[in-house]
């Protein structure tokens, strides 16, 4: 465990290196308007020359009070709610409202609804760290994997179209199950991309992962050790770039995930070269779970019996996933009405970005954008 | 006067040697003419490019293939509104681009696309492209302070102290070539543009290949360093967009921020030619010493004809191609014509008196444009380098090689 | 239409897993079906009733504090702490000091406006070791100021900082109490039961925004 | 090659000299001095043209437009120009300086009319030819020794500056 103090210096921001010729320092304003900062994230910085002495994240540009809109919702009226969170992994994020609704209703989803809600959860994934690697090797400098990777994303964002006929936001699932039956031809459909997407991550990361300058660019860059992430509460593939193997897909299970077959990759420096290698190890472990779960789907209904005004019994819940980004959890107060008391969304982002003061002080200018990308925040969940 | 004008055809000089003012100003027309075209070629040709590396199609909507599109852009960039920061230094706002454009638009007049196709050749004719070539980062300097902004001045540190440190490396290397050209039996060198690529031809071999692997240590670190002169990816740490938006032209709009991309792209040819003149022997045609005798001259000399009626035959196969809409009629015409007109162009040059001409011209540009698109590749490509890397590359594995290089290359040319 | 295209069959016809199969990553290889839920949990309530919680941790803790932990229970399968706020920074100490919970998944807080004690202040903790949460919760007066966890758990700061901004909870020690998702200059605080839906603070709103009203 | 209109460009490349280094003095910015100064030594180089020193109006125009004056501009940009213009830029020495600028003007003058024995009579032939080899055998050759003293003077100014730069290595 780390001294935590160390954290706390970060807010009286550090002090230039006092050389014979002092330099100016510099305070410069990245965003909310700029294009790396992958949304509207506005970070403070403070420089000596490029070198970074400490950053600020302003952040709430984009807070639209999800949690206030929750208590004034009925569960089900919410549920599409929280898709405009994490926008690009909004599966996730409906798995993991769902969930917990259902667990303090005290049902469970039928076994085919959880094969549908892992198989279509694990493309998401796919998706959402492919947009993710699209957009963190544009920020340093490599236009290509942007083109290649959201030609691939496509073919997922078809199979969501044709399953419940959205793209992005996708309202995949209901309190209790899924609300469509797959398609005909779903199971094809997913055979087929999951036989065309595995070339398709080798030529990612022929692309990147032995290129010199992206070696440089991200080893030794970012670096934060297991403790420091533990403190911060780091999760998700950061934490595991870090070399703590734990994911709550294996830790906690949920949905059908215990009965899949797959590996949490995990990483030794706690670099944005690690975290990069990670997600991609991600993407062919979560192709191995829905290979897995296609293959043993299992026939049955989709839906559990749920009552038509749902009225959880008084009580509270917590109940997280592990959502493309870290912990997405869902902290869950019921009064016994028709509407929940409070909703309280732990958004893997927010968290995350804590650390981004600790990974790039000392470091360059161009590593916070490095920095930044590598922890693949998604800004309509950073502030809800 | 005609006398004036006709007397310079029959001279084996080029027009600045001669003094004949008209012709210089012919040439200066035509070389300026040219270079604004070709730049206009190789932005639809770097988008074009570059959108098929990324499995994009690129500018589809002016013209046939977005031909168009960079006049599109012009007239764009001319009618949009031209913004100057409240807080900018009006003076030294206004004239950074035109600094930057006048540079890289001089050292054209040295460039030898032939024997005599030269503005001039000047006896220090590579001193003098180096030199005014690096004037470029004053304009570049003077947009990032006069823009009176954080990210512009960043930007323009970054560049400033990236090109001054890469001219270093660039001089080393040209300095090796330049050596080269002293292995003659008066043991005299020369500086001069024109002379550079005869010594070349004097001694049969092109300096890339000269003394191997010296010569070609000496030519990649320029080819290195050339692109980090010209600010291109992955050198492109000044206008690096996703962390300074667009480094020291952020605050420029419309028209002077074209004048910035004519400069850039003017600069990026501008060097290219260097190179080609000193390690890819110029306007020579390639394999001189094994392909020799009248027959290959004669299918070397066809070459530049059957180069466009291949590109004429590419337009014919995208008209054949062109969706049968009438919606596309005027679309297809366009491309039939342009094709027509490559196809002519070709069926001119071979034309004897034309094709004896044109031929240097035609290997000089065939080279640098081999170079063109390795600047697109590289764009394609790579990831962009950090500035502390740059630097590391350029002082610490650029420079001390190619002061190696020079070492060797005069060692061997003393004992050799 | 993937709703026409193919009706949901009932459970009688065996979709036939592969009986046996050796599922190896994981530890649960039963047929899928048949499964629990959540295996990982433990041993459930019949019904949603929140039932005593048995550990060595509650009888530690109910030792040394004797009636400052007022409530230890399990619900739904999660257990939580109840506890006065006189111990609770000290409890969360000894957590995370000696009960290796290492991990502050979440600070938040809920609003009860009708209770004596209006605010529920909860921290959500997991252990990289035991893999365990636990929830403990507090109960605090309006205007009542808690000690910060920063010096606990690093990541209590902007999580802290969110309760501040959206419930006024004040935290001693912080290092930099300020509002996070809303404006600094904003009033009021959005989560608390009596603000509503559609409130703002008007008068920010024409300052800074230069319209009448953002809604 | 006939040079054209020599006398022109002589006086026009002299002015504009003369004009930049008046502007440098006067101007308040001191970029827009830098600027100047960067003029007048690109009107320099033209007058080495002019000379027959090709190589050497080359090397002015690499090392000290496009090198130095950078580099110059670069310090400039750093310091902070608002503060700097507040200041008064002329002491008020004008009674010395006038003093001193009569006495270079009257040394001047003195030389020019008594002394006119120092300067050639008639233009010294031209020789445009050889002059980057001719530099390079007098500085590697007669010079040698003063040469590598100034390089060795420019190594230790380096390392110097580097020393003062960064404290710790």
């Amino acid at each position: 465990m780390a001294d935590p103090t160390t954290y706390l210096s970060h807010l009286e921001l550090g002090e230039p290196d006092k050389t014979f010729l002092d330099s100016n320092e510099l305070i410069i304003n990245m965003g909310p308007q700029h294009p790396a900062t992958h949304g509207v994230l506005r970070v403070i910085l403070k420089l000596d020359g490029e070198k970074v002495l400490g950053t600020e994240c302003v952040i709430g540009y984009l807070h639209r009070g999800v949690e206030k809109i929750a208590e004034n919702r009925t569960y089900t009226m919410f549920n599409p709610y929280v898709d405009r969170m994490d926008y690009v992994a909004a599966v996730s994020n409906g798995l993991g409202y769902c969930e917990a609704v259902e667990k303090l209703l005290n049902i469970e989803a039928p076994p085919r609804a959880r094969y549908i809600r892992v198989i279509l959860t694990e493309l998401n994934r796919l998706a959402s760290h492919q947009l993710w690697l699209g957009t963190h090797a544009l920020d340093i400098g490599a236009m290509t994997p942007l083109f290649y990777t959201f030609r691939d994303r496509e073919e997922i964002l078809k199979i969501f179209e044709k399953y419940c006929g959205a793209r992005l936001t996708t309202h995949a699932f209901r309190i209790g199950g899924c609300q469509y039956e797959t398609y005909d031809g779903f199971e094809r459909d997913v055979k087929k991309f999951l036989d065309f997407v595995p070339p398709r991550i080798d030529e990612y990361e022929e692309l990147l992962t032995t290129n010199r300058i992206w070696v440089e660019r991200t080893k030794n860059v970012g670096k934060i050790s297991a403790a420091d992430c533990k403190a911060l509460g780091v999760t998700g593939p950061v934490l595991r770039a870090s070399g703590v193997k734990w994911d709550i897909r294996k830790a906690l299970p949920y949905a059908a995930y215990p009965e899949f077959d797959f590996e949490i990759p995990t990483g030794a420096n706690g670099d944005t070269y690690d975290r990069y290698m990670v997600r991609m190890q991600e993407m062919r472990q979560s192709l191995r779970i829905v290979r897995q779960a296609v293959e043993r789907i299992p026939e049955g209904p989709i839906m559990a019996k749920v009552p038509k005004v749902m009225k959880p019994p008084a009580g509270e819940i917590y109940h997280s996933i592990e959502a493309p980004k870290g912990e997405l959890g869902y902290f869950v107060v019921s009064d016994g009405s028709t509407q929940p008391y409070r909703v309280r969304v732990r958004p893997p982002s927010f968290v995350n970005l804590q650390a981004l003061d600790i990974m790039v002080r000392g470091q360059l200018v161009a590593d916070v954008i490095a920095v930044i990308g590598t922890l693949d925040i998604v800004l309509g969940e950073v502030d809800r | 006067m005609l006398d004036y004008v006709t007397s310079y055809l029959g001279m084996n000089t080029t027009p600045g040697q001669a003094g004949n003012v008209f012709w210089a100003l012919v040439y200066i027309f035509v070389v300026f003419g040219g270079v604004s075209v070709a730049v206009i070629a190789m932005n639809w040709l770097e988008r074009k490019a570059l959108a098929h590396f990324q499995i994009r199609l690129g500018p589809m909507r002016v013209g046939p293939h977005g031909l168009l599109q960079p006049i599109a852009d012009a007239v764009k960039l001319l009618t949009k509104e031209d913004i100057v920061p409240s807080e900018a230094d009006r003076f030294v706002f206004w004239i950074a681009p035109l600094i930057i454009l006048c540079a890289s638009f001089t050292v054209y007049i040295v460039i030898p696309f032939g024997p005599t196709h030269a503005i001039t050749d000047l006896n220090i004719g590579i001193l003098f492209m180096l030199g005014v070539s690096s004037l470029s980062v004053l304009g570049v300097v003077m947009a990032g302070w006069a823009s009176n902004s954080h990210y512009p001045l960043i930007g323009s540190l970054r560049s400033s102290a990236q090109m001054i440190s890469y001219e270093i490396a660039m001089g080393m290397a040209v300095v090796s070539a330049i050596l080269m050209t002293s292995l003659n039996k008066s043991g005299t060198g020369t500086l001069s543009m024109i002379g550079i690529v005869e010594a070349q031809q004097q001694q049969q071999v092109w300096f890339l290949f000269k003394f191997f692997p010296l010569g070609f240590i000496a030519f990649a670190i320029f080819a290195i360093a050339m692109v980090a002169e010209t600010n291109r990816a992955p050198f492109d740490l000044p206008e690096a967009e996703s962390e300074l938006t667009a480094g020291f032209h952020t605050e420029y709009s419309g028209l002077r921020w074209s004048l910035f991309m004519l400069g850039e792209y003017t600069a990026m040819i501008a060097v290219s030619s260097i190179a080609v003149t000193l390690w890819l022997g110029g306007w020579l045609r390639p394999f001189p010493n094994t392909l020799t005798g009248p027959a290959w001259d004669l299918v070397f000399s066809l070459i530049p004809g059957f180069t466009f009626l291949a590109l004429a035959a590419i337009a014919f196969v995208g008209v054949i191609r062109m969706p049968k809409h009438p919606y596309f009629r005027i679309q297809t015409a366009g491309l039939a014509a342009f094709g027509a007109g490559l196809g002519v162009i070709g069926l001119l040059l071979f034309l004897p008196p034309v094709r004896d001409r044109i031929q240097d011209i035609f290997w000089f540009i065939a080279k640098v444009a081999v170079f063109m698109y390795l600047y697109i590749w590289y764009r394609a490509t790579f990831p962009r380098y950090r500035f502390d890397q740059l630097m590391k590359v350029g002082w610490k594995v650029l420079l001390p090689i190619a002061i190696g290089v020079l070492i060797l290359t005069a060692i061997l040319g003393v004992v050799l | 239409m993937p709703e026409q295209t193919k009706s949901p069959t009932p459970p009688s016809g065996d979709p036939n897993p592969p009986a046996g199969q050796a599922t190896t990553g994981s530890a649960h290889s039963t047929p899928a079906h048949k499964l629990p839920e959540k295996p990982a949990a433990p041993a459930k309530p019949a019904g949603p009733v929140p039932v005593p919680w048995q550990s060595p941790l509650v009888s530690k803790l109910k030792a040394q504090y004797g009636s400052g932990v007022r409530e230890a229970n399990t619900y739904l399968g999660q257990n939580y702490l109840v506890l006065e706020p006189s111990i609770t920074n000290e409890v969360l100490q000894i957590l995370r000091d000696e009960e290796q919970f290492d991990y502050c998944v979440d600070i938040t807080a809920v609003h009860y406006p009708q209770r004596e004690k209006p605010f529920d202040l909860v921290w959500i903790l997991y252990s990289f070791a035991r893999n365990e949460r636990l929830r403990v919760k507090t109960m605090l007066a309006d205007g009542e100021s808690f000690p910060s966890s920063v010096a606990i758990w690093p990541t209590a700061n902007w999580l802290e900082r969110e309760v501040y901004d959206m419930f006024g909870i004040k935290f001693d020690g912080h290092p930099d109490l300020k509002r996070i998702l809303l404006p600094d200059g904003w009033k009021g605080y959005p989560l608390r039961k009596d603000y509503g839906i559609i409130q703002q603070d008007q008068e920010w709103v024409r300052i800074n925004l230069g319209i009448e009203s953002g809604q | 090659m006939e040079p054209v209109a020599t006398t022109f460009f002589f006086y026009f490349l002299s002015g504009l000299t003369l004009l930049s280094g008046v502007l440098v003095i006067t101007r308040k910015n001191a970029v827009h001095s830098a600027l100047a100064l960067i003029l007048g030594l690109l009107a320099q180089a033209g007058l080495y043209l002019m000379l027959y020193a090709p190589f050497v109006a080359g090397v002015q125009i690499i090392l000290y437009a496009g090198g130095i004056m950078v580099l110059f501009l670069f310090v400039i940009m750093l310091v902070n120009i608002e503060r700097a213009q507040k200041e008064e830029q002329f002491n008020k020495q004008w009674l010395i300086g006038i003093l001193s600028a009569g006495a270079l003007g009257a040394l001047f003058v003195l030389v020019y009319t008594k002394g006119s024995s120092l300067f050639p009579t008639a233009m010294a032939a031209p020789v445009e030819s050889n002059n980057t080899q001719q530099v390079g055998e007098l500085l590697y050759g007669q010079y040698m020794f003063a040469f590598e003293i100034a390089s060795l003077l420019l190594l230790v100014a380096i390392i110097g500056a580097v020393v003062m730069a960064k404290r710790r290595i």
